[in-house]
């Protein structure tokens, strides 16, 4: 299957064997993407490779950004200053809100739908897209956030049509719920299906919704309150057995857009004037060191390793993508399902090939 | 030479010939707005007739896509897989076009233009029709799988093998279905079965008949390969299904085979269940006929858009058990229902309105608590869950 | 105990008030039609689009006032050349990630209106099929001289040279960009006119202080404290004239 | 928040194992490298379930210049050797416990590079080290499936490494940097 095939995200390809319609072997292919974007990053100096970053994970360039400068930040201390933390809280969260949605269309467009979930995603994430575009210049390649800060404030009004965006953003989502999660078709196929064990999710180092999924109670926002996480008060869902299918992963996502709802009207209420970018200095030159920053990225642990060596550039600069370590468990999850759920499961793992090929 | 009976076979069957094509043309412009709009897009609305001579141009909500459509079939090249059966790669597209084509002959549409006399000629004046339909509808089948086969292609091929499962299992509801109007009919002829419902007296205004209607729609979905059961297509899983390797005009045909098999499937659902002509002033203008039955045919497409623009698809075996382990036993029961209450209300007419009422409620009860009864049955595990929270 | 196929019914219902919907509520069609113009033939290279200067901002086109799409060169009122900011001191080419700037030094140095002579760019070419539009160039650039433009119509039949702009495509007088990033532009005004106002008064404190220093024998703090008045004297004088010139380039908006 | 994990209760029972202070790294010989994960993952004291991040970092020679303080007590500046190797790094956390992250690494040196695969315990590690066999060169002694990941099959030479020169096979982009129109001009370059 693939690498050209309508569901595999991109240019993914699996190694199906079959045995009528059911999967007996499955072997994933990568790298039809790759571009080394470590190697080019080590090339160049550190803030050159913040737009790189922005093309990881394509969906989420607000998020990428962060965890990159939250590793830079380890490297060197540098203050970020209140509204800048705000406003990254709240880019953080539109972003979820973002890859939540137009996964959840996606999946349901995996199952067959010929598109009406996933434009009605799309119609939102839309709005969101533009708040992104006021705010950073572009929709999706924000290049937004910078060591110590941001490269420059909301414009007037933003904040005001943020909060309005996110008052409207219920009513969507119930209506939503309404057209998917109660339908008999959706719920006979995604049930039982693509299991994964509490075990095995753990021991495969699976991350984010996924693992949530599987009964672990695990999420970065709360086990490493990075940012200013601490100050807001939300749930985290996860399911109550200790084994996920795709349903679960399909139904903690949705719940887990209502807890971002939550954190972004405490957000925009919380958020005050003043300077979005701290001391750091123009040019970022670290001493001899090495940092690991990590972040709960929608898809799940996005983690940035960066060595550096008192040049400039990076001595050694290491992307964990979640979506890449994920797949890990596609072979364990696929085999013994149809070839119909071989595309779901994928589509549930929520994969992005720019982040897995890097 | 009998040349009046060709003449009349020719006035008989070119109509048919001009209408649906045109209708075909027709619903794929609608399909498409509608589809858009369930999703909040605009559709096709550009093409039209270009008078750039006169400033600007003529579109038409877009009207000239189905005609820009078919031109840039017509005109893309011709692939051929290598490796492919070549002779049946050919054959597949055309073999699944005829038989749709012909059983539009057995449609009871009562053109104003003929008489009694010559409509006889029609095909649906035969004795068999339904049977014939039936049989004619099954050779759909061989063409797919012959596609399938032909590409030398392995999603092509479980396109192609899913079809095959699918249509035959599918083709036992449905005839099922239309036992029950047959049974209450007493005739097969197309034609009397149309005059039978005449004066508001459709088959779908009783429980059985409704029951019977409801499984025959969901069958002929999946007959069709329509949406939620268009599973030797699935685009998402098996790219495009038995024609993956159509292009060009081979595929024009496909296309025009299918949405002709949706019209005449259709055509037999208005027939058998909704009246045929029937409908207000159809008795003093008979020629509104032809427009009573042709509109109830948009209306069953339009739910079938409605349908597609809103659900995800079943599963192989979900499929397979939802024909054999719901529809089927469910249309068996309908089945003696209808007898239990033909007999029922034949034998008992002193009594009238009263055994009507207690037949009627009662076998909405047994047809409504058997389905659920069913339902719960196959899928036994499967419900709405809760969540947990953390702190 | 639900009704049987209650979900499905549900779902259908919610694809009917959509389809109802998009007819009448702006917030479920928020399509926006792109206007095609017929009579536009494709141009030979990337620069040449569009002939007058935000030509592309359409009503009907999606681009923003904050939407950025590939860098342009700003230059004052006047001769392009003349006016050019750019010094072709390289740092943005130096800082460019995906390395799509080009920048010949001169050999000569210009005059510049209201400054010393400086050098220009001999050429400056951006390879926009390579350009990702980070906005870095825009951030290290100490001179504002370049900034971010929102042209987006660049399709030619030629892949490689048409898509190299060159440094009179990248030329753009300062009115359009207030005309395409008004806010931004007006902020970057003020920043500059600050800068220049603070480093003038700087500038006098200097000069104030250097001839303090030579009277520095005679009477060291005197001279000090009337070099801190002539600053404070200074300041208030150079905001009115940096708003006028404000407001001249807003009216001409 | 995640707290520190103790060093010192690992190099006592591992005595191979060194604890590097500046990288906050415990450094873990060939030998114990499977029975220490091991451990690490399944006592109570630890319990680090989950191997986060796997990464290789490849070293060359380098002179490195430091001021250090000889016996005289003053500030000398001495230029030492640091010798090349190429460090595969694992960052562990616990799921259970909400630590980490505990950071062990794998030496080996450059030529002939190998050490322990750590799949057997965390399988979030068979991915990645198959991407650090591809990238760096490195062999993974027990690994299930070590094969290239991200470059194709007939992928000659290892990307990452530091001394890796690119092959010549440029595409010609427009951009008239000196070194691409020279290579073009050379005529082995694809337009």
């Amino acid at each position: 299957m693939g690498p050209h095939h309508p569901s595999t995200h991109g240019v993914f390809r699996m190694d199906v064997k079959l045995d009528g319609e059911t999967v007996v072997d499955l072997k994933p292919v990568f790298g039809y993407l790759h571009r080394n974007h470590e190697k080019i990053a080590e090339n160049i100096s550190y803030l050159a490779s913040m737009p790189f970053t922005d093309r990881l994970d394509y969906f989420n360039s607000m998020t990428n950004n962060w965890a990159y400068a939250i590793a830079a930040e380890k490297l060197v201390e540098i203050e970020v200053p209140e509204r800048a933390e705000y406003l990254r809280v709240i880019m953080a969260e539109l972003t979820r809100l973002v890859n939540h949605i137009s996964l959840v269309g996606f999946f349901v467009n995996d199952l067959g739908a010929l598109g009406t979930p996933l434009l009605y995603a799309f119609r939102e994430r839309e709005k969101i897209l533009d708040l992104f575009e006021q705010a950073s210049g572009a929709r999706m390649m924000c290049n937004y956030l910078r060591f110590g800060g941001l490269r420059c404030d909301v414009p007037e009004g933003w904040l005001k049509r943020a909060r309005d965006l996110v008052d409207r953003f219920p009513k969507f989502l119930d209506e939503y719920e309404q057209l998917l999660c109660e339908n008999e078709i959706i719920l006979s196929r995604t049930q039982g299906v693509g299991t994964l064990s509490r075990d095995l999710a753990i021991s495969a180092g699976v991350t984010g919704p996924m693992l949530r999924a599987s009964g672990v109670n695990y999420d970065i926002r709360k086990v490493d309150q990075y940012g200013i996480y601490n100050r807001f008060k939300f749930r985290v869902p996860y399911s109550e057995n200790n084994v996920g299918d795709c349903y679960d992963r399909f139904m903690i996502r949705m719940l887990e857009m209502r807890e971002s709802i939550e954190i972004l009207k405490q957000a925009l209420d919380g958020i005050e004037e003043g300077p979005v970018m701290g001391n750091a200095g123009k040019v970022f030159k670290p001493k001899p060191a090495e940092a690991y920053g990590r972040i709960e990225s929608p898809k799940g642990e996005l983690g940035f390793y960066l060595v550096a060596d008192g040049t400039p550039k990076p001595y050694r600069f290491r992307v964990r993508p979640p979506s890449f370590i994920n797949l890990t468990v596609l072979r364990d999850m696929c085999i013994g399902q149809q070839v119909a759920d071989a595309v779901i499961i994928l589509g549930s793992i929520d994969i992005v090939l720019g982040e897995v090929d890097r | 030479m009998n040349w009046e009976l060709i003449k009349d076979i020719l006035l008989a069957t070119v109509p048919l010939l001009v209408i649906f094509p045109t209708m075909f043309a027709l619903t794929t412009w609608v399909e498409r707005k509608a589809l858009a709009r369930i999703q909040n897009r605009i559709g096709p609305n550009k093409v039209g007739v270009p008078m750039s001579r006169y400033g600007g141009k003529l579109s038409l909500f877009g009207l000239g896509q189905p005609a820009a459509d078919g031109i840039k079939m017509l005109f893309k090249e011709n692939i051929v897989p290598t490796g492919a059966d070549r002779l049946f790669h050919l054959l597949a597209p055309i073999l699944s076009l005829i038989p749709a084509m012909l059983v539009l002959c057995f449609l009871p549409l009562n053109f104003p233009w003929l008489t009694d006399e010559q409509n006889s000629v029609k095909a649906f004046m035969l004795d068999g029709a339904v049977i014939f339909f039936f049989a004619i509808t099954g050779l759909n089948t061989l063409a797919v799988f012959m596609a399938g086969w032909a590409s030398r292609n392995k999603y092509s091929l479980l396109g192609g093998m899913r079809a095959i499962a699918q249509m035959v299992s599918y083709e036992i509801p449905l005839v099922l279905s239309a036992v029950v109007v047959v049974m209450t009919v007493g005739s097969l002829n197309a034609g009397e079965i149309a005059k039978s419902q005449d004066g508001w007296n459709w088959f779908v205004f009783s429980p059985w008949g409704l029951a019977a209607f409801i499984i025959f729609f969901i069958a002929s979905l999946a007959e069709t390969n329509r949406s939620p059961f268009d599973l030797p297509e699935a685009e998402s899983e098996i790219i495009a299904g038995y024609f993956t390797e159509y292009s060009g005009f081979k595929f024009a045909l496909f296309f025009l085979g299918e949405y002709i098999a949706m019209f005449a499937i259709s055509g037999l659902a208005v027939t058998l269940f909704l009246g045929a002509g029937d409908g207000p002033g159809a008795e003093a203008y008979p020629s509104l006929k032809v427009i009573w039955f042709l509109a109830k045919i948009c209306v069953l497409i339009g739910i079938m858009i409605w349908l597609r623009g809103t659900l995800p698809r079943l599963r192989v075996d979900q499929l397979m058990s939802f024909a054999w382990k719901f529809l089927m036993p469910l249309s068996i029961l309908n089945i003696f229902i209808t007898g239990f209450a033909w007999h029922a209300e034949n034998n008992n007419e002193e009594y009238g309105f009263t055994i009507k009422a207690i037949i009627w409620t009662a076998s909405l009860l047994i047809l409504y608590l058997t389905a659920k009864g069913l339902d719960k049955v196959n899928r036994a595990n499967i419900k709405p869950r809760t969540y947990q929270y953390g702190e | 105990m639900n009704l049987l196929g209650a979900g499905i019914l549900k779902g259908m219902a919610v694809t009917l008030k959509n389809f109802i919907g998009s007819y009448f509520d702006k917030e479920r069609l928020n399509t926006l039609e792109y206007m095609w113009q017929n009579d536009k033939s494709l141009p030979k290279r990337a620069g040449d689009y569009p002939k007058e200067e935000g030509e592309q901002l359409r009503p009907t086109t999606t681009v923003t006032n904050y939407s950025r799409n590939f860098p342009m060169l700003l230059h004052d009122d006047g001769e392009p050349m003349d006016t050019i900011r750019c010094v072709a001191c390289q740092i943005c080419e130096r800082e460019c990630p995906p390395q799509c700037i080009y920048i010949e030094k001169s050999d000569d140095k210009k005059e510049r209106p209201g400054g010393k002579p400086q050098f220009y760019p001999a050429t400056f070419d951006i390879d926009v099929s390579v350009c990702m539009s980070c906005q870095i160039c825009v951030e290290v650039c100490p001179f504002d001289a370049i900034v971010m433009n929102s042209q987006f119509e660049l399709s030619t039949p030629d892949r490689f040279n048409g898509l190299l702009l060159k440094r009179g495509d990248l030329l753009k007088s300062n009115q359009y960009y207030h005309k395409i990033h008004p806010e931004e532009a007006a902020d970057r005004d003020k920043r500059i006119a600050d800068d220049k106002a603070a480093k003038e008064a700087k500038k006098k404190a200097a000069e104030a202080a250097k001839e303090a220093k030579k009277k520095a024998a005679e009477a060291k703090a005197k001279s000090e404290a009337e070099a801190n008045s002539k600053e404070e004297s200074k300041d208030p004088s150079e905001p009115p004239q940096t708003s006028t010139e404000h407001n001249k380039e807003e009216n001409t908006e | 928040m995640s707290q520190p994990i103790d060093h010192e209760a690992i190099i006592q029972r591992f005595s191979g194992s060194e604890w590097d202070d500046k990288f906050c790294a415990l450094i873990v010989p060939l030998s114990e490298a499977t029975a220490l994960a091991k451990w690490l993952r399944d006592d109570n004291d630890f319990l680090l379930d989950y191997c986060s991040n796997v990464t290789g970092i490849d070293y060359l020679d380098r002179e490195i210049k430091e001021k250090v303080e000889n016996e005289e007590g003053k500030m000398e500046t001495v230029t030492r050797i640091d010798p090349s190797r190429i460090e595969v790094v694992y960052h562990l956390y616990s799921m259970e416990k909400h630590t980490g992250p505990f950071t062990i690494k794998q030496l080996t040196e450059r030529n002939n590079p190998e050490v322990q695969s750590l799949t057997p315990i965390w399988r979030s590690c068979e991915l990645q080290e198959r991407e650090i066999f591809d990238l760096f060169g490195v062999n993974f002694i027990a690994h299930p499936d070590q094969r290239r990941i991200l470059m194709w099959d007939e992928f000659e030479g290892h990307p990452m490494r530091k001394d890796y020169v690119e092959p010549f096979d440029y595409e010609w982009e427009p951009t008239p940097h000196d070194e691409i129109l020279d290579k073009h001009q050379r005529g082995k370059v694809i337009v």
